[in-house]
């Protein structure tokens, strides 16, 4: 099984790679079907192949450390499913089988999580899936209604021909079913449960490319439904903005005060699709989101992978049970080391020139506090990537345990090799996936990212290029490094953990050390963030639930169990009907 | 976490600026020298031609840090002992009740206080005759 | 040629960072009437910490977290331009931009920390957090001022914004200076939000467990980025410099008004200094940035 | 020949200046620097502590002779033993003096580091400090003024200067003596002897 999940995910990346720069395209007329002037069809435009390598990679990543994880037939049964969903959303000509597939996305998910997820959580996920596919179900009939067609060729004259009450009913239907399976905050209250529980084989996919869908249908629905260009300035625009800033900011304090690693993963996921959410508001932004996925996709899979396999040689899941695993795990800890530098945005890795991206492009369209509430969030996330690296790897172990464990299997690290050495290569040469952003850009008659060599990424404003800066970065580090190892003052090694400096007492294994992974409980008592921190959308969801609840049991009463009776009320209302239609 | 705006306490601090124009406490040690107090109670001073040996400043010392020794210097015809003590350093507090209990007020604590060493040994002081 | 004028830069900074930090504490002393050492103390400080014959070490992350710091804030030296006309003394600008210069900053923080992290020592992971939580609130005024002044330059581009100002933006845009002084105070690790190093309460923060030629490295590199900060600042905001004397005063005046600032001011607690920096600062940036663009359209 | 009396005599009257004859031109550049340079372990240890905050402050201002504070042991190059040591002090003396980089010197105030003071036949204080440590300068005086500190600070620069003192050596080659008279007095409370390993240890980084 695991060597065929590992054959079918290399046929998938060489599938897709092969459709890259084709022109496939298959398209059927369900007339014959009795469905009359309805066109289905599958397209391998440049965007969807896009995604498609996502999808591949994320896959071809997670079939590596499948064997490490006892999974049942029916589990990668559900998993090939699923990526047959994933490809149909994404090659998906028309908004029906765009439902098909996000539908049946859904529900493989669900089928998924049922092997994890405790029943509570499986509930939030599957009603907030129906309410996502629901409303998009809705959108698209409002859609329809104008265009008589699913194409999305068609769908923007559809748009146009809406009205405007229309517009936005549809606009907001779409956004609801977007907005749910992207997490963006407040309809982020299923993720946190399904993103802890779920298989640790499946969290790193979960994050790096379900989580993408949502991002391509948004640059559908921005692309070919709405036009992008005539975007700016209105109330759209402002509400992808605000939203996405509201999720990056939130989403990273509230990813400080987390214990678990898997949940602060999964703010965080929150957050960096918060960026990508608000940088789709501006026409231009779409490149900036585009190479966004592409390192969001590379770095939640080296950062979910990696404490894959944490938790598959320890056990816990916790900053509190964790730590000093460094030199237990040297290699796991570069990694991780990579990947949130890249995560941060770091200068030398790829994960700056995605965010240098996004920047200028708000730069230059003038948006100065969305880029400058934007940088703060990226600032703020310094705190919980710091807790992330440091309740894992740094400061003391918590358990005597942890002090004979070994490096994690290989299965885990070869995934997390090749994941940062693009990374690396990424960060070294920015501008290298901008000639095939540029065509996607081209394909959607969008402005092109000025493009002078691969080492070079940025426009006339502000470039930066990227082979200087490791090169620079890389000399002047060994510099140092060399000149350090030159001095006559010899480093002594400490031979004992607790060899530190302790104000002039000696530390055992009952001291507690270990106590910076409850950094940001001060943050608490600071206004705005405290307010933040306190309050959660689990309080409006549980009010909901409640008033349905009292609502279903009203309801529940007119069924009382005696047959008679409830026919009785049938037939009232029966002749209510009756006499109303008369009338 | 409650704050208000406080005009006078941020700029009260301002003041201190001026220090800039001020001469400097400092005494600068080894240049100036600061003037030892009256009565200071600095290094022990033995008059040889008063002392008379009787060792009442050893009996009285409480830390037993006065030892009577011969002394092969000149000293006073009634001195019968022959005996004038010598401080240990290292013991002393300068609780002066040495000085208080000396029937012909030989033994005094002088002014000079400054004594540094790289050895212990040092610490065994005999006082300076005046 | 690129790498001799990385080399004078680098040396330039070195000693002038050096010169400024004795400076420091020779003002320092005389805000408390003293007399204060001679302004090479700093120099001799650190001199003779590499000359310390031997260094504790926890591991070699715990190496390599000093020079990741020292690293960083070489780099940012070299992507900030001295002087906005000359070729010399530019060093990397030209292959970088301001952006790139504000996340440079804070590579070096993160480098350290994973040094401090792995110490073990719990003084200094408090330091480390309390660094951290300061860090976001300390860049958000600063953020927004940079980000206006690279609105109203129409360029990321240091050298760009330092010449493009004819009226210095300290005078255009006093606003945003002042919002951005006060990031500046907190960047510079001064008073009222020096609650990082913080040696009475937690055993020097971040340094605790760093001696020998590690803590000389920290010493170093943290008169090297001062350096770098100043220029930046000055670039930015003061209308930039042609020459090394206007560099140098201008980079002085700077310096004095931060140190004389820090020198007044009690300490703020990280809450404290977090919930300031986020109030008066950032409202003044805001209102700063509004009347920039109101005024540049 | 490690035990007794003998031994004693022997390691207090080993030569300090016993290093003096190999050191390179480096050594004696760095030296310049050492003496100019000298940051003081802020920890008060006895009673004499209250001698200290007017020697650091305005009033005697030792940072115009390069001596200022250091929060924690590992950045220090004096440790001021300021006075009496009880039993429980020592400890914390011994561990904080073995956690500082070598060079490392100690100044003693006072008598009773020297031979036990006025607490000379208490039954918690130690009464040589030189059986415990290597005592590089010791000051006179009960307790000694800021001028004495400074006298005492003045002569310690010289000898460093010069390139005399190296009492740190000395803990390393009688290490064994120093620690069984500290376990003498502190039984196992002592601090573990890992710090003290690193004199064993070689090489590093």
């Amino acid at each position: 099984m695991r060597v065929l999940s590992l054959i079918i995910s290399l046929l998938a990346l060489w599938g897709v790679s092969t459709l890259f720069g084709s022109e496939a395209h298959w398209q059927i007329d369900m007339g014959s079907f009795g469905l009359e002037g309805v066109v289905i069809g599958l397209k391998a435009t440049a965007l969807a192949n896009f995604f498609a390598l996502l999808i591949a990679i994320g896959f071809f990543s997670i079939s590596l450390i499948a064997s490490k994880y006892k999974l049942s037939k029916g589990f990668y049964a559900l998993l090939y499913l699923l990526l047959v969903s994933l490809f149909l959303i994404v090659y998906a000509e028309d908004y029906l089988l765009f439902f098909v597939g996000w539908e049946v996305m859904s529900v493989t998910t669900y089928l998924l999580f049922s092997y994890d997820l405790s029943r509570e959580a499986l509930i939030k996920y599957i009603v907030f899936a129906l309410a996502s596919a629901m409303s998009l179900l809705g959108g698209i009939m409002v859609l329809y209604s104008a265009s008589h067609s699913f194409l999305y060729t068609d769908a923007h004259q559809g748009f146009i021909a809406l009205s405007a009450t229309l517009q936005v009913i549809f606009i907001l239907l779409m956004l609801f079913a977007f907005f749910i399976k992207l997490g963006v905050i407040g309809f982020h209250y299923w993720l946190m449960d399904s993103y802890e529980q779920s298989s640790d084989f499946f969290t790193p996919y979960l994050s790096a490319v379900l989580s993408k869908m949502g991002i391509y249908a948004l640059i559908i629905l921005l692309v070919y439904v709405v036009d992008i260009h005539m975007i700016s300035g209105t109330w759209l625009a402002y509400t992808l903005a605000i939203m996405g800033l509201l999720s990056s900011i939130i989403a990273t304090f509230k990813a400080v005060n987390e214990d678990s690693m898997k949940r602060l993963l999964a703010y965080s996921s929150i957050a960096q699709l918060g960026y990508i959410v608000t940088v789709l508001s501006m026409a231009d932004g779409l490149g900036g989101a585009l190479y966004h996925s592409l390192i969001h996709t590379l770095v939640k899979l080296l950062l979910f992978i990696n404490i894959a396999g944490i938790i598959y040689m320890t056990a816990r899941s916790k900053f509190s049970e964790l730590g000093g695993l460094i030199y237990r795990m040297p290699q796991s800890f570069v990694l991780l080391l990579i990947g949130i530098i890249s995560l941060a945005g770091m200068p030398p890795l790829a994960g700056f020139a995605s965010k240098f991206l996004i920047y200028t492009t708000l730069l230059e369209g003038g948006n100065l506090l969305i880029l400058s509430a934007m940088l703060f969030a990226s600032a703020s996330a310094f705190l919980y990537i710091y807790k992330l690296i440091y309740g894992i790897y740094l400061g003391h172990p918590t358990s005597k345990r942890y002090e004979t464990i070994r490096e994690v299997p290989l299965a885990f690290l070869i995934p997390q090799y090749l994941l940062s050495l693009l990374l690396i290569v990424a960060g070294v040469y920015p501008g290298i996936v901008i000639p095939y952003f540029n065509t996607i850009l081209k394909e959607l008659r969008l402005e092109t990212i000025p493009f002078e060599s691969y080492t070079i990424l940025g426009s006339e404003m502000a470039s930066y290029n990227g082979f200087v800066l490791m090169s620079a970065f890389v000399g002047v580090f060994v510099l140092i490094l060399l000149f350090m190892l030159s001095l006559r003052s010899k480093a002594k090694e400490a031979k004992d953990r607790f060899d530190i400096a302790y104000c002039g007492e000696v530390p055992d294994e009952g001291t507690h050390l270990h106590y910076g992974f409850s950094m940001g409980k001060e943050l608490k008592r600071v206004g705005f963030i405290g307010v933040i921190l306190r309050n959660s959308s689990s309080v409006f969801y549980d009010y909901i639930s409640r008033q349905l609840f009292g609502f279903a049991t009203v309801f529940r009463k007119l069924y009382s169990g005696n047959l008679s009776f409830n026919f009785n009320i049938a037939a009232l209302f029966a002749l209510i009907l009756l006499w109303w239609g008369l009338r | 976490m409650k704050w208000s705006i406080d005009i006078s306490g941020t700029l009260s601090p301002l003041g201190i600026l001026a220090a800039m124009m001020q001469k400097p406490n400092t005494i600068a040690y080894p240049a100036v020298k600061k003037e030892t107090a009256v009565g200071y109670r600095g290094f022990h001073t033995n008059l040889l031609v008063d002392c008379i040996g009787c060792a009442n400043c050893q009996d009285v010392c409480m830390n037993d840090a006065i030892d009577m020794i011969k002394t092969d210097k000149e000293y006073n015809v009634k001195n019968s002992s022959q005996c004038i003590p010598r401080i240990d350093y290292g013991r002393c507090c300068w609780c002066s009740l040495c000085t208080d209990v000396c029937p012909p007020d030989s033994l005094k604590l002088d002014e000079e206080y400054l004594g540094v060493t790289q050895y212990a040994s040092d610490f065994l002081y005999m006082p300076k005759d005046k | 040629m690129i790498i001799l004028d990385l080399a004078l830069m680098l040396i330039t900074a070195y000693f002038v960072g050096f010169i400024y930090y004795g400076l420091y504490r020779n003002i320092t002393a005389r805000f408390q009437r003293r007399i204060g050492p001679t302004i090479f103390q700093s120099f001799y400080d650190s001199i003779k910490f590499f000359g310390k014959k031997e260094a504790i070490s926890h591991g070699w992350m715990f190496y390599l977290g000093p020079i990741i710091m020292a690293t960083g804030a070489i780099m940012t030296l070299f992507f900030i331009p001295f002087f906005y006309q000359s070729e010399s003394f530019s060093g990397l600008s030209g292959y970088g931009n301001l952006f790139l210069v504000l996340y440079l900053m804070l590579l070096g923080p993160l480098g350290n920390a994973m040094g401090v992290g792995v110490g073990g020592n719990p003084f200094g992971v408090m330091g480390v957090t309390r660094g951290l939580t300061r860090l976001f609130a300390l860049e958000l005024p600063f953020y927004i001022a940079v980000v206006a002044i690279m609105s109203i330059s129409q360029s990321a581009d240091i050298a760009t914004i330092a010449g493009s100002q004819t009226t210095i933006n300290a005078f255009a845009h006093p606003l945003l200076f002042i919002a951005a002084l006060f990031s500046f105070v907190a960047m510079m690790g001064q008073s009222p939000f020096d609650v990082v190093g913080a040696p009475v309460e937690v055993y020097s923060g971040p340094a605790s467990e760093f001696s020998g030629k590690f803590l000389s490295l920290l010493m170093s590199q943290s008169a090297i980025f001062s350096f770098a900060k100043l220029v930046l600042m000055v670039n930015l905001f003061l209308g930039g410099a042609d020459g090394f004397f206007e560099l140098l005063w201008k980079t002085f005046v700077l310096f004095l008004f931060v140190i004389a600032f820090g020198a007044i001011y009690g300490r703020f607690k990280t809450p404290q200094s977090v919930d300031f920096l986020i109030k008066v600062p950032t409202v003044i940036a805001i209102v700063g940035l509004i009347f920039a663009t109101a005024w540049g359209n | 020949m490690d035990e007794g009396f003998l031994k004693e005599q022997q390691v207090m009257e080993s030569d300090l200046n016993s290093e003096t004859s190999h050191k390179s031109s480096v050594d004696f550049l760095m030296d310049w620097f050492r003496r100019r340079s000298i940051f003081v372990l802020a920890y008060g240890t006895g009673c004499g502590a209250i001698e200290m905050p007017p020697t650091f402050t305005s009033r005697y201002d030792a940072e115009r002779l390069g001596i200022r504070g250091a929060a924690t042991p590992r950045q220090a190059d004096v440790i001021i033993v300021s006075g009496y040591c009880s039993y429980k002090t020592l400890r914390r003396i011994i561990r904080t003096y073995e956690q500082m980089a070598n060079p490392k010197y100690i100044l003693a105030l006072g008598s009773c580091t020297v031979n036990g003071g006025m607490y000379w036949d208490s039954y918690n204080t130690i009464k040589r400090l030189e059986d415990y440590l290597p005592v590089d300068m010791y000051v006179n005086g009960c307790m000694p003024r800021p001028e004495s500190i400074l006298e005492g600070f003045m002569a310690l620069q010289k000898e460093i200067g010069d390139g005399k003192i190296s009492s740190w050596q000395k803990y390393e080659d009688n290490y064994a003596f120093y620690r069984k008279n500290q376990e003498a007095v502190l039984g196992q409370t002592v601090a573990p002897a890992y710090d003290a390993d690193w004199y064993l240890y070689d090489g590093g980084l």
